[in-house]
This record gives C-alpha cells, structure tokens and sequence, in this order.
C-alpha cells in the first residue's frame, strides 16, 4: 500500500529521509516509527537524532504530521483514544514506550510549551510553582520562592512581572503568557522542551522575544519545535526536519535546507512551489 | 357572528392584505418603472399588519370586557331587591341566567325570564356591533395602507419597526410576571401583617394556624410564627445538599474526565432522566419507599423515628437535584478548554491531580452557580415535601424529626375551601412572600459569586 | 527546477519576468560587444560610436533589474533555489554591465583610433582574440539562459587561451610599438581594447561561476573549476 | 542533593495510589445515583402493573321487568332511571343463597362494584330485547376482590387485620372455583374520569386536561418566548436601563419557586379577573409564565451560540438587523431553541404545585371538553390518588406515574429527534 | 491631549500623513475621520483616498485601528454600541454617513470579506444566492442560476464545486470557504469589496490562490484590504497605508513603502524595529 | 536609521556582523591596496609577493558575505532600509574584490617590474596616482561605514581628479617610451599599474553610488552625482 502511494502521489520516491537525520551524541532517537490514528496511519517510519543542546525544527505543510510527531516524544499521544505508536523512540538511549517507563516521570523530563499560551488559572507564582509542587521538587517556602524566581528570570520574565507575581497569570499578554508556560515548564528542569508552534498565537513582537528566548534556553536545553513559519525555522533552529504526508523527507542543516535543500519536495515548500 | 367566525374571516383578510400588497408594490413599480425600495414581500407584509391586527386587538379588547360590561347590565335592570343581594349570590344568579340563556330553555320566573330575555338582546347587539367595528376597522386599515403603498415607501423598515415592537413587548412580560408575583403576594401580606405583627411571624416559634392560644388574637384563629417552617426548610435543603453536591460533582468528574464515550453516552442521559422525573413522583416514592425504609432501618438500629422525617424527603430531593449539580458541572468542566488539561499533563500530572488543582478551580464559578441553582430549587420545592415530610411545625435541626416546610403549609392553607381572605389564606401569602425573597436573596448572592470569581480568573 | 509552477502565479511572472530581462539584457551585451569588435576591426567609426553611445541602455536595465531583485525580496521571500537565483541575477547583471562598460571603452578607443589615422595594421591581430571572446560571451550567457552546469564549467575552462591569446596580442604589439615608438600611443590604445577584450572573457568566467552556483548552490568563484 | 528524577520517582506510588481512589469515587457517584433512579423506576412500575390489569366477576344476571320496575313501558327515559341495583342484588342472592345475615348481606353487594348497575344500565338500554332474558354478564369487581386477585392481600393475617372477611374468602374461593372470576386489560383506566371508587377511577381525564394544559403553554411560550430572547440577545441596546430591567427579572424568575406562580395565579387570574378556577386555560397561563425564563434563557443561549460571522456575514452583503435575525440566526440556533422549549414543557408537564394553588386538585369526574372546562391534570391527579388510602389507588398512583414518565420519554425523544434532523440540515 | 500624546509617545510628530495620500478619481475618500469607542479614540484624523480598481493594502501592528477604519467605510462599525464617527467619508462624492443613506443599501455596494471564512450554514447555492435574493436582483430562478455560476466562475471555485452546488458550504476546505464568501459577495455586485485579513485562517496554498484571485479581481473592483503580513501587502496592493496608534501615518505605493518608505515609523514597522 | 533596534536582537547581530565583515573586508582592502602602491613606488619585491598572494583573503570574505547576505534573506525578509543595505552590501563586496584584483595585479606587475632592472624613474610621478587613490578609497569606505551621503557625493566628485592624474601620468609615460623603446615593456607594466589605480579610483566612485542608494533609496549608479 505505502509503494503505491509513494508512486502516486509523488512521482517521487521517499524511500527514506535524505540529508542528516542522524548525529552523534543525540538526545533524543527515534528508529522506524509509524503513529496510527485508528486505521489511519499518520507517520511513516520516522527514523531521527535530536541533538543535545540544540534546537531542531520541524516544518511542513499543514497536517503532515509534525504535531504528531512531536507528541510522541513525551507520550503526549498517550492521551488521545486510538493512537498507536510503533517503533522505537530513545530519550538518552533508554526506551520511552517500554512498560516499566511511567509517562509522569517522563513527562517531567521532557517538557512541552503548546500553540496557544495556556496558563492555568491561578497567579502567575502558582502557575509556575505548579509543577515544582506537584512533584516535591522544594522542600520549603523559600526554596520554592527561589525556584520560581530563578524559572520567571530564565524565561525573561521576572523584571515584568515581579510587581504583580500573585495576580492572576491569564492577565498577562499573550507574549507573557506564552513566556509563563516556558517559566514553568523550565521551573520543573526538564531536560527537553517541546514546542508545538509556539508563537502561532502572537504578534509579531511578541514572537521575536520568544525566539530570542527559545535560543538562549538552547545553551542549557534540548528544543524541539514544530512551526509553521519557514522564516521562524530558519531563524531559530539549527537543524530543521521536513514533513511530508508523514513522511520524513528530510533533515538538514538549517542553512542548508533554506539555501540549498537536497530533496526536490523541500525545495518545493520552501520556495513555495506546487506539492 | 361568533368570536371564531370574526376571527376566522380576519385571518383570510390577513392573507388578502398580503396579496394586495404584494401585487400592488410589484404593479406599481413597473407602472412608474422605479424600482421597489424593499422586496414585494414586506409591502405584502405590511398591508396584511393594517388590515387584520388592529381589528384583532379590538375583538380581543371587546370580548374580554364585553362580560363583565354584560353583567353588570344585567345586574342595574334587575329588581332592587335582588340587586341588594351579596356579591357571590349575585353570581350565583348571574350564571342561573347564562346558563337559561344558553340552554334556550324558557323556565324560571318571570325576573329570571325577563333577564334572560335582556340577555340575550344584549348579547345580539354587542355581537352585531362587535362585527361592524372590527370589519370596518379592517377595511379601513387595508384601504388606508394599501394607499400609501409607494415603490419609494421604506416598507422594510416599517415591518421591521413592527416586528421589534412586538418583540420588546414578549421581553417586558418578564417584568409583568415579576410584578404580578410582588403584587400578588404584598397586597394579601400587607393585610396579613396588620393581623399579625411582624416579628411575631418571622421570629414566633409557634406555628399552628388551626386553633387559637390566645383570646385576645386580632382576627386570627390560630398562631403564625413561621420560625419553624424556614427552619424546616433549610434543614431539608441542607440534607439535600449534603447528598447532592458530592455525588453530583463526581459523577460530573466521572462523567467528563473518566470514563469512556461509550458509557458517558449511557450514564449522561441516565443522570439527566433524575431531573426529568416530575417532583410529585419523587414525592410519592419518598412518602411510599423512602419514609417507611428508613423509618425500619432507624427501628432495627434502635433509633425511633418518625415516618415523615425530614431525612427522608431531604434524601429524596438531594438526589432529584444531583442533575443540577452535576450537568451544569458536567458543561462547566468539559468547557474548561483541553489546553488546560494538555498544560497540566505536559508538566507530568496524573489525572486527579489535573482536575483536583487545576480543572475544579477553573470551573469553580460555574460549579458554585450549580450548586446554588440547586439550592434554590431545594428551597422551593413543593410535592416532594408536601407528600413527604409531615404538617407538624417542630422546631429542631434533628433530621431524624419530622419538620414541615414554608411550601408545605402554603399548600395546606391554600388548597382548603377557605374563604379568600381568611387570615389563614393570607399567610400563605406572607409565607409566598418569605420564600421568593429567600430565593431572591440566594439568586443575588450566587450572581455576585460567580462575577467576583470570574473577575479573578478570565 | 523550471518544471513545477509557483503556486502563486504573480511570483513565477515576476520571477520570469526578471529572468527574460537578464536574457535580454544579456543580448544587448552581447550585441554590444559585437558590434565594438567589429568596429575595431574594421576601423568603422561610426559604429564605434554607436557603441559608445549606447551603453547607456545597459545601465538603465541593469538598474532596472537590480530594482526588480529588491522588489521580489521585499514582497516574495524566496528561498533556497529562487533565492540563489536572485542573488546570482544580482552578481550577474554587474558582469553584464561591466561587459557592457568594456564594450564601450572599445568603441570609444576605436573612434580615436580611427581618428588618429596611423596605419598601424594589428586590428586583424585583434580579430581572433575577438572570435574567442564572443564566442566565450556567448556560451556563457547561453549556459546561464538553460542553467547548464556542465557547460560552465567547460566554459570557465576556456578563459585561460583567452588570456593566453591577450598575451600573443600584446607581446606583437610591444614589438610594434618597439619598432614603431611614433605609434606608441595608438598602440597603447589598441592594447587597451586587447585589455578590454581580456577583461570580458574574465567577466564571462564570472557568469559561468554564478551558473555553478545557481544549480549546484556551491560558490565555485575564486576556486579552480573543475 | 538527589536529582529531580529521583526526587520524583519517590513520590510516584503515592500520587498513583491517590489517583485510583480518587476514580473510584467518580465512578460510585454515579453507581449509587443510577441505583436509586432504577430502584425508583422498579419500584414504581411493580407496584403500578397490577393497574393495568383488573378483576371482573362474572355474575348470571335475571334481567327482570319487574326488578326493573319498568311497568311495561320500555322508553329510554323508563329505561334510564330503572332500578338496576335490586336486578344485581337478586342475582347475588341466587348466585349465593342462604347469606342471610344483614352485614354478610352487605358484603356480598360488595364484591361487585358500586358501578355494576350502570354497567347493566348500559347493556339493557343498548340491547331492550334481552329484557326478561337471563344473561351471563362481567361485572367490574370492588377494589378489595381486585386487590385479592392480584395477590396483595395475606390470606395467613388475622382476620381483623385484614379487608377481606373469612367468609367473603370463602365466597371469592368459590367464585375461582366456578371460574366466575377473572382478571382481563383495565381498558377503564385510560377511558374513565376520575372517580372515588378505584376500580373506576381512570386518568383520562387528566390525560385531556394535561393535553389541554400543555396546548395552552406551548402556544403562549413558545412564541413569547422566543421572541423575548431575540430581541434581548439581537436587538436590546446595551447600556439601556429598560433592557437590564429584563434581563435581571429574567433570570430572577427562572429560580423563582413554581409555587409562587401559582400564588401569582391565584391572585391574578382568579383574583382580580376573576377567571374561575381549576380550569386548562389558568392552567397554561401560570406554566406559561412559569416556563418563560427556562425557555428564553435556552433559547438566548442558542442564539448566542451562533458565531457572530453569520451575523456579520449577512449584514455585510446588505441584509437588514431582522432579516439577519430571521434568515440566518434563528435557524441556526432553532435545534437548541427547541430543545428549551421542549424541555420547558416537559418541566410544565409534571409541574404540580402551581396548579395545586389555582384549584386544579378539585375532584373533577368530567372529562374537559376544552380550555375553559374545570379539570385536572395527570401530576395532580397522581398527588390526589396518592393521598387515597386504598390500596387500588396507590396501584393506579404508580400506573398513571408510569403513564406520566412514557409522554415525559416521548417528549424527550422528540427533542433528541427533531435536534438530530436540524443538525443534519446544517 | 493630542498634541502630548505625539510628544511622548512618538518622539516624532504625526501631524499629517506623509506620501501621497491623495489621489485623483477617487472612490472612496476620508476626511478628518475620527472614530471613538465611547470615550476612547481608535481613528485620528484619517485623510486618504482610495482609488478606483486598485487594491489598497492597510498595515500597522495590532490594536493600530485597521479595522476600525475598513469597517467605517461600509458602516459594519454602525453595530457596534457605543462607536461614533465624525469627519467626512465619500463614497463617489457622495456622503455615506448622511441621514439620507440607508447602511443596508451601502453595504450592497461596498462589500466586506472577514477575516474568518463564514459561509452560512446553507448550500454553497444558496450561499451565493442570497444577496441577490435579498436586493431582488434577479426576477428568474434561470437568471440565478447564471448568476450563481457567473459569480462562482469569477471566483475561481466553479470548477471545484459545479458537482456540489447542493451540498453545505460549511463542507468546503477553509480556503474554497473563503472564496465562496468572495463569490458571495460579488454576486451583488458590489464596487467596493473591503477584505478584513482574508487570509489570516488560511494556510499558505490557500493565501496564494486567494491573492491571485484579488490581483484578478481589482480589475473590476475597487478592493481594500487589511492585513498583518506585510509581505502580502507588498505582493497584492498597488497602494499602501501605514496605521500607528490610530494615526495614519503614511500611504504610499506599495514599492516605495516596501523599499524606501517616507516615514521614519513606516520603516521601523517594516524592518521589525521597535516601535 | 541606526539608532533603533530590531525587535529580534539576533537579526540586529546577525545584521551587524555582516557589516562589520564588510567593513573588515573593506580595512583589508585597503590595506592590501596601501601595501601595492608602496611596493609599487618603493620597488619593494617582498611587499609586492605579499600583496599578490594574500588576495585569496579578500576573495575568501567576499564569498562568507555573500553567504551571510543570502542567509539573511532567507531568514528574516529584510524590507525596506535593511533589504537596500543587503543589496547594497552585495554590490560593494563585488567592488571590493576587484579592488582587491586590482591590487593583486599591481603587486605582481610590480614584481615583474623589480625583476626587469630597467631603470625607469616613473615610481614618483606614480605616487601621487596612488596618494589621490587611497585617498578615494579610505573616504570611500569611511562614508559606507557611517552611511554619511553627503560625503559619498563629494567623494563620488573627486573621481574626476583621479581619472585626471592617470591621463596625466599616462602621457608622460607615452613619451617616456617614445624617448626609450627598449623600456616599452617596462613601461608597459607602470601603465598596467597605473592603470589598475585607476579602476581603484572607478571602484571606489560605485561604493559611493552604493553608499547614496543605501541611504536614500535612489539609485544613482550610471548619473552625474551632483
Ligand atoms: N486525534 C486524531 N484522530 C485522528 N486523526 C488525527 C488526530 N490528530 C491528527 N490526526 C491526523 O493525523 C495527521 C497528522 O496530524 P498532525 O496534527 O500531526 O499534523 P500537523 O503537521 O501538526 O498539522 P498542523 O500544521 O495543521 O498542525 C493529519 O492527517 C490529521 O488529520
Ligand atoms: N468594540 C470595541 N470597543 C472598544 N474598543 C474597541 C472595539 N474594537 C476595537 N477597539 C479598540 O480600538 C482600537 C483599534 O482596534 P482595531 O480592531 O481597529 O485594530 P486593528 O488594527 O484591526 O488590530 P488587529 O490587527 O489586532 O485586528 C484598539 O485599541 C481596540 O482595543
Ligand atoms: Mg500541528
Ligand atoms: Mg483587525
Ligand atoms: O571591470 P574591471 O574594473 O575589473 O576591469
């Protein structure tokens, strides 16, 4: 079925992702993966490195799986009735689809920030204490405190909040808020975020502070983003992943990919061409 | 003609007036060559308005009136004597009449005869003019309309003025209803009030409208302090809560967060039907099924209980509230919008976790309104209470007690043969009055809840 | 590439457009130099002047091309294989010109020449280091026109007997003007025009470079081809 | 310091553990609400089948002229008012001689119903020929003999303690015996006004007076209603004192107590018009009033659903404020405006308190002919039986419950139905 | 309170629309226009001209009054409760806010497309019928159908849905949704169609065709849109207006805002520098 | 225009060091162009062997910009002031590198020159040429660093003189080689040199043309600057 698919609908072959989809040293790797939603399989055989400290987007056109790709990587998936996922996904070498691994603990270690800025319903000091609660991660008030304040000053938000830390999180702008789920989802150290168009629902201000933000956290973080944005891929990432149908076509260098892309249906998306 | 014929004949003047119209905007247009400044349809619209419904409104107008002008003509050519009759015999007389009239019967006396005879004169002439005014005033509507029909002539918004008209009146019945209910019940406790004080109503710990302890009592033939009753009242509503609100919230938790379509698709409706089944059912299930069952299982752990205890009724009406709770709750956390629920997942919470800390107080205002919804139905409920608690006014906060309630004795008083304003029948209406500003006063205070939380948080 | 269409119709006009007015002003180049060879050669003044004088043209599209490649930058934000293609336009189009500008320092020298009415017979010399530069010209702005790698690349190779052929050129004329110091000056002219037609065989090169990396998307200039 | 992983791995069984009781109460609540909603419906419908069901006894009938007191003369008028009493107390005495005793006599007259002589009423006038024949008739037996029969009467109790004396066992026995008894479809039930007698009373006319009751609100709130809620969410300016007015009375009556509509009523209608009481018109008029805000706050809440672009949309292509509302915005909001409206009705079809105030709960044997006829309805009907004290009643209490449930059903299927269809159409 | 609020707010001073505000043949043209949300002002002292079968494009960061501004031009802001308009609106010369016009005549000739696709909930027909069965347009059920698919034609979605004319238009993919409420609205014919962000809910594919479809219809139509994406301003408009905090600060042709704007905030907006 | 900062600091970077890269291209430009004029005059082998092999340097920059311009388009959709500065910067590291050609050559004729031993005291009459002409070119790059139009235009003016000075210079080494034939060749090579001065000169005139573009957005490349 996928063989003829592939000569259909292509008349290109996407036999397997060109570029380099595989590095040393990588955080996360995923080997032959295939999403099913019910009968309907979403990706197909997706085989990727993401490398450590590092920001890697992924980009596509609409409904090519990118999100479902994303949310594989902290079992987000896990959540939605009919989806099944086969193949092998590593976080640090270790199987996270095995029994044994609890999709709560892994869902602490990789975080993941959400298309529309979702703050909880609580002051801003609750949202990003939330998680540090919820776990047993301070011992005390002032450790608490301190964490929040150190989350709130990494995501470049502290100075602009600090006055108002006990008023409600869901006043704050749309930039704000969006810099709030970064805060706490850092507040818990996760070792990967997951970003799944993160700036989708801002202005065009708001969207450069986070990518400004999104590349000082990669010192310290691994990223993984999904855009629609070819500009916010290239200017962020420094690998990119292109989606196609499910399919993984190809993973490159950013540079690369925006100048100089290896596959035929890269270079058609990125210069805007017929798919 | 009858009122059915007129109105019949006004409803096909109805449908002529809108062909007419309709034709002549359409001739008239092509006649000038101008074009219509609206469809067709409205000038159509507007010329069947004048031509039936201020016809309409006068025959409404006539036969309401049209009796009790009848009557009373009746009544001034009756002899002296008969008219010095009191109010209800002179009724009483006044249907004999009709009833001859109608019947076609010639019996009775002479006075009777004759009345009949003016009658039915009366009758014949108010029917004939009836009919000469209503048709005229149609016709003249119709002419007068279809006169000014004009392509240049702004129909549309001319019905469109009609049509908010009418509806801004649909809108102010509410406040019709609302002032018909004050007035209602202040005219009938104001004078309830001057027989009985105040304060001896609201604070007397004594309620028994039967018989009188003191000789001295103004007009009255027993004691009104309603102290009891609202007692009695929210010590059911509070059981009733007590059942209420947990089993209604986590069913709504269950239900929205749980458990899988399928048996959502089942249990949803299942829950729903709770308050579909009407309250006199309730009633008769708690006063046969519950009253006596709890009444043995209170017998065989050694507790004597009365077989109206206000347990039994508060238990039944806590579940015949639970719907209340738990589908405003139910529509107030599915709208908690997914990206919460992803939110707080995404930073490693289990369910509960995510529901306990974040979906609940995201819900909180809609859940509150809930529950205070259901309060206020508690308070006011009647058939469960009336069927299933007792008459006995105690004054306790023993749910193992028999307690009788404000809705209650309105019923006991109200649905006697006493005369209409007894004073008996006149503390229903001071109880009426008590309950609605309860309600009112609960009603406010969840509004104010709600805004100040979602003031918080929105 | 060419084969699969923008999927807004505005963008492939635009960016065709600016591509024929490339090919055209490529022509006018081309024609330009033409025509000075062979004013040069045949000592023609008149069309010697005619060059001169109409360099102007060249300066204006090129202008006008430049101004076409910002506008499709601000409105179309071309990336990848349109975006080499604009920048290559851009690097082109001053090789162009500057064809362009050599062509008219023919035509203008040639006019003096004519003027100075020394017999100095070396302009038939000149001739095939003039078949060679247009031919090269040529091929070049042909691989540019079917994006031929290949060919620019063989092309590119080809400079080096330009160069060579300049020498032969200007040694001859050394000796001439060595035998005839009266006619130094006249020389010094014809040696500018050989120096011309050197400098346009290099810019050709350039073109063919900008070809590489138009298709290839590696920047291939300052290296040796191969 | 131990790393966030294992600080968190700590904690984990705990949180699970949590997480599972926490489930396990869900899941109770609505187990122990669905319990009681079956244990109810089960209730009521063991004790209300037997109503559906009901005890005949079958008695040879002497249908003599002169019992009749008919004088020869057999004119309908004659026939009308003859003595049928003493026709069946002859039959009675043959069928049992030798029950002498005057209270035995009694008795004996009391295993048939009070209504037999009418039932041979009917037969004779509608067949004069069988006059001075002998006939084998079923006569409707009294409530105790149909209670017996349907098996809700310990024959091991004390006799003092029960309805039933020995010796009328002992009569009844052998009627069985004689096959003289039998239980056959209580056709009455849905044909029959209210009676005092149970074995005759029948909900129909509390059926009608419901039916006309309900025609009454639908056609009141149903227009009124609706037009309130468009012109509050369509047309109202904002900022207008008026408009607040009703907005707040509004949601004010929706928790308005039904029963102090029925004040309203009785102070309004019956009051100060002076309409009488106990009738279908006043009937409606207080539900319709009643159910007003339900529907109107359904109904707002439906058209506040339809997103704002269909509005604009039309106003933008030069479509008028009403012509928007009406072309666009109410059929899309109709699925959920209907849906109020039908469970407004629902909710005034059980309603029983307001109509208990308005003096629907007269004993009304008639059934209503139209809107301005006294009657009742099937929820005050179901309140007057259950305050009887016979047994047959609390049977027939849980049949015209039943009965009452099965339109409640329909109607809601009917909204579930008519949702679905204009879904479909969308 | 004007003046201080240049002062502190700009540094520069607004005092006039810089460009070429004017044109001659004019279709619309603005005078003076202020518009105020109760006490609030959304509009200062707005002065352009729009001119025939152009397409002018309206930019500026959120909240600038675009909309505000193309919702006076047909009076959809006539809606809104507590919005008043002075100054001197023309349409053809003619004053739209005069007693005498009737708003519902208005918007049959200056027509508006949103910024989300709203078809009604009807047949993608009846979509297209409606306006004309509103205005009357036309006397035969023949005369509709031809108009129906002349207006569809022009909207380049005819081919797409001849099979489907039936069927909802809710059914259609967000972009063909979108031309069905272009087709919609040039099926009355309007002369003026105003487009609110048209393609702000649309992916990428979708945009393009949209575009496409606005270059070929400004030969018949005068169009204004507003938009976020200065790259479609550049790419559709031959004219475009900057919008500052309510000011219009400078209306230019499009090339010249898009390489070498008049205004000192123009260029900052267009460069992405800060406000 | 500078005084504002993009919203996203990394394209300000990203920006800035592009034209530091320029201006660090335009320092070795220069320098390498100082360095040929002094071996030039001062027949300094060494320098010239210098000169002529460290332009591969120059070439290596001009390619890393052009790559860095091309990223930037990619990536942030430069418009207005930014998108010219792009252009502009694209069209001047061309200039740039010619420049740098030029130099390359003037050190390698000059390496020939010491080579030939012939004495022909010219050097001097050249260094004047070479003064006017790092003069031009120092403005030049001065007047792109701080986007100063004014000093561009008047820069642009004094091309003029330049191109003056080598009429001048070349008629005296026209009559120099009339006086000694056997120089000719030698000869030959100063007026290569001066003539690759002289380009210097045109080359620094186009970054001014280029300078004037960035800033006002006119493009003045072919007209009289006045
Ligand atoms: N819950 C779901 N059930 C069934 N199919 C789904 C579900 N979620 C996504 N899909 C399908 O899986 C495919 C990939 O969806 P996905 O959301 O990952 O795409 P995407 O690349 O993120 O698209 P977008 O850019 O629109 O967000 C789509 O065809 C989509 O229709
Ligand atoms: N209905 C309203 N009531 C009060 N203020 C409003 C209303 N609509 C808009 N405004 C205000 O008017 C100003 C201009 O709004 P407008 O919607 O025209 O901006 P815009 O330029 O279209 O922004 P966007 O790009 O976000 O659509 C804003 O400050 C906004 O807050
Ligand atoms: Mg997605
Ligand atoms: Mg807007
Ligand atoms: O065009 P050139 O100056 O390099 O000869």
């Amino acid at each position: 079925m996928i063989n003829t698919h592939k000569r259909e609908e292509f008349d290109i072959e996407i036999n397997q992702t060109v570029g380099k989809p595989f590095i040393k040293d990588a955080k996360f790797s995923t080997r032959n993966v295939d999403v099913f939603y019910g009968e309907k399989q979403a990706i197909f055989d997706a085989n990727i490195d993401i490398g450590k400290n590092q920001i890697i987007a992924m980009i596509g056109p609409s409904g090519c799986g990118k999100s479902t790709f994303l949310r594989c990587l902290n079992r987000m998936n896990d959540t939605i009735q009919d989806c099944h996922i086969s193949g092998d996904i590593r976080l640090d070498g270790e199987d996270i689809y095995q029994k044994q691994q609890d999709p709560v603990l892994l869902r602490a270690r990789v975080g993941m920030v959400f298309q529309k800025p979702n703050p909880f319903p609580k002051s801003i000091y609750d949202n990003v204490a939330y998680g540090a609660k919820l776990h047993g991660l301070a011992s005390s008030k002032i450790e608490l405190d301190e964490l929040v304040e150190k989350s709130l000053t990494r995501a470049g938000l502290f100075k602009e909040v600090k006055d108002s830390l006990h008023k409600p999180g869901t006043g704050l702008s749309g930039g704000q808020q969006q810099r709030l789920c970064i805060a706490r989802t850092i507040a818990i150290d996760p070792e990967v975020i997951l970003m799944d168009e993160p700036t989708s629902a801002l202005d065009p201000i708001a969207t450069a502070v986070i990518e400004e933000l999104m590349i000082s956290l990669s010192k310290k973080y691994t990223i993984a983003i999904v855009t629609h944005s070819m500009q916010q891929a290239a200017r962020v990432s420094q690998r990119t992943a292109y989606f196609h149908l499910g399919y993984l076509v190809e993973v490159n260098d950013t540079n690369t990919v925006f100048t100089n892309p290896e596959h035929r249906l890269t270079e058609n998306y990125i210069t805007g061409r017929f798919g | 003609m009858s009122f059915g014929a007129i109105f019949t004949a006004l409803m096909a003047l109805l449908l002529l007036g809108y062909y007419t119209g309709r034709k002549r905007s359409i001739s008239l247009s092509d006649k000038r060559n101008q074009r219509l400044h609206s469809l067709p349809q409205h000038y159509g619209y507007l010329i069947a308005f004048w031509s039936s419904v201020p016809a309409l409104l006068i025959l409404l107008f006539w036969s309401v009136l049209e009796s009790s002008v009848i009557n009373s003509a009746i009544v001034a050519q009756l002899p002296a004597q008969l008219q010095q009759l009191s109010a209800d015999e002179l009724e009483l007389l006044i249907n004999e009449i009709i009833n001859l009239s109608h019947s076609g019967v010639a019996i009775g006396d002479d006075v009777k005869r004759h009345a009949v005879f003016y009658y039915n004169a009366l009758i014949e002439f108010s029917d004939w003019v009836k009919s000469v005014i209503v048709f005229v005033l149609a016709f003249i509507g119709m002419f007068i309309a279809l006169a000014f029909v004009k392509p240049e002539m702004k129909a549309r918004n001319l019905v469109e003025r009609l049509i908010r008209w009418f509806m801004i009146g649909c809108a102010s019945i509410a406040v019709l209803t609302t002032i018909g209910i004050i007035f209602s019940v202040i005219f009938e406790s104001i004078i309830f009030f001057k027989a009985v004080n105040v304060f001896d109503f609201l604070f007397g710990t004594h309620w028994s409208p039967q018989e009188a302890i003191r000789e001295d009592q103004v007009g009255g033939s027993g004691s009104f302090g309603a102290l009891p009753l609202f007692v009695g009242t929210l010590l059911i509503s509070f059981v009733a809560l007590v059942i209420a609100v947990p089993l209604g919230l986590m069913s709504a938790i269950y239900l929205s967060e749980y458990s899988s379509p399928r048996f959502r698709l089942f249990a949803k409706p299942v829950l729903e039907m709770l308050a579909g089944i009407p309250t006199v059912v309730y009633g008769f299930f708690a006063a046969i099924t519950v009253a006596p069952f709890i009444r043995d299982l209170g017998e065989s752990l050694g507790l004597s209980l009365s077989s109206e205890s206000a347990l039994a009724a508060g238990i039944v009406m806590g579940v015949m509230i639970i719907p209340f709770v738990s589908s405003l709750s139910d529509d107030v956390i599915s709208a908690v919008p997914q990206a919460m629920r992803d939110g707080s997942y995404a930073m490693g919470a289990t369910k509960s976790e995510t529901i306990k800390q974040v979906i609940i107080p995201a819900a909180l205002p809609g859940i509150v309104s809930g529950v205070l919804l259901a309060a206020s139905r508690a308070i006011g409920e009647t058939m469960i209470v009336v069927m299933a608690a007792g008459l006995s006014a105690n004054l306790t906060f023993n749910p193992l007690e028999a307690v009788t309630t404000v809705t209650v004795q309105m019923v006991a008083l109200l649905t006697g043969d006493q005369e209409f304003d007894s004073t008996k029948t006149l503390a229903a209406f001071a109880l009426g009055l008590g309950l609605f500003l309860t309600t009112l006063v609960l009603n406010i205070i969840s509004l104010y809840v709600v805004r100040k939380y979602r003031e918080q948080y929105d | 590439m060419e084969t699969q269409q923008h999927i807004s119709r505005q963008y492939n006009q635009e960016l065709e457009s600016v591509k024929s007015k490339v090919l055209k002003m490529g022509g006018m180049v081309e024609d330009q130099v033409e025509k000075s060879i062979s004013a040069l050669i045949e000592q023609n003044s008149e069309l010697a002047k005619e060059v001169a004088e109409s360099d102007y043209k060249i300066n204006k599209i090129e202008v006008e091309i430049d101004e076409s490649c910002a506008q499709l930058i601000a409105k179309r934000q071309p990336a990848a294989g349109d975006l080499r293609l604009i920048i290559a336009i851009i690097k082109v189009i001053t090789d162009l010109e500057r064809i362009g500008d050599e062509a008219e320092k023919i035509g203008r020298y040639t006019q003096k020449l004519t003027s100075m009415k020394d017999e100095v017979n070396m302009y038939a010399e000149l001739s095939r280091l003039g078949d060679k530069v247009i031919t090269i010209l040529r091929d070049a702005l042909d691989a540019f026109a079917r994006m031929d790698v290949e060919q620019a690349i063989r092309i590119a190779g080809t400079d080096r007997q330009i160069d060579e052929e300049f020498e032969r050129v200007s040694r001859i004329l050394v000796t001439h003007m060595m035998e005839n110091p009266r006619n130094i000056k006249t020389m010094l002219h014809v040696i500018w025009c050989a120096r011309a037609l050197e400098r346009i065989g290099d810019h050709a090169q350039n073109v063919c470079e900008y070809v590489v990396y138009l298709v290839k998307g590696q920047d291939v200039r300052h290296m040796e081809l191969e | 310091m131990i790393s966030n992983t294992k600080k968190i791995k700590n904690k984990l069984a705990k949180r699970y553990a949590k997480e599972k009781r926490f489930q396990i109460y869900g899941l109770g609540a609505i187990v122990i609400s669905i319990a009681f909603l079956l244990s109810l419906l089960i209730n009521i419908s063991t004790t209300g089948f037997p109503a559906f069901q009901q005890t005949y006894i079958n008695i040879d009938v002497d249908i003599d002229s002169k019992l009749l007191n008919l004088d020869g003369k057999y004119s309908e008028q004659a026939l009308f008012s003859a003595n049928y009493r003493k026709v069946i107390n002859q039959s009675l005495k043959t069928l049992f001689p030798g029950v002498e005793d005057r209270r035995q006599k009694r008795a004996l007259r009391q295993l048939i119903s009070k209504s037999a002589r009418y039932q041979l009423r009917d037969f004779v006038m509608n067949n004069p020929d069988t006059i001075n024949t002998k006939q084998s008739l079923w006569f409707l037996a009294r409530d105790d003999v149909d209670v017996f029969m349907k098996g809700s009467i310990d024959r091991s109790l004390p006799e003092s303690d029960r309805r039933l004396k020995n010796f009328q066992l002992v009569w009844i026995d052998k009627l069985l015996t004689e096959n003289r008894l039998e239980k056959r479809f209580n056709i009455n039930f849905f044909t029959q006004g209210d009676s005092r007698e149970p074995e005759q009373a029948g909900i129909k006319g509390a059926m009608i007076g419901s039916l006309l009751t309900m025609l009454v609100t639908v056609l009141l709130s149903f227009p009124i209603g609706v037009s309130a809620a468009i012109y509050l969410e369509e047309f109202a300016p904002k900022n207008n004192r008026w408009v607040d007015i009703i907005e707040i009375n509004i949601n004010n009556l929706a928790a308005v107590p039904s029963i102090v509509f029925g004040l309203l009523g009785l102070a309004v209608f019956i009051g100060f018009f002076g309409v009488p009481r106990s009738i279908p018109l006043i009937g409606g008029l207080v539900l319709t009033l009643m159910t007003l805000p339900t529907i109107i706050i359904s109904s707002r809440a439906a058209l506040k659903a339809v997103p704002p672009s269909i509005r604009e949309a039309a106003l933008g292509l030069g479509a008028s404020r009403v012509q928007t509302t009406f072309h666009h915005v109410v059929p899309a909001a109709m699925p959920g405006i209907l849906t109020g409206t039908i469970i407004g009705m629902a909710q005034a079809l059980g309603e029983t308190a307001p109509l208990l105030m308005i003096g629907m709960v007269a004993f009304i044997a008639d059934v209503p002919q139209g809107i301005t006829d006294p009657s009742t309805v099937l929820p005050v009907q179901i309140y007057l039986w259950s305050d009887s004290p016979e047994r047959a009643f609390t049977e027939r209490t849980s049949a015209a419950i039943m009965v009452l449930l099965g339109f409640l059903i329909v109607m809601n299927l009917l909204a579930t139905i008519m949702r679905r269809k204009f879904e479909k159409k969308r």
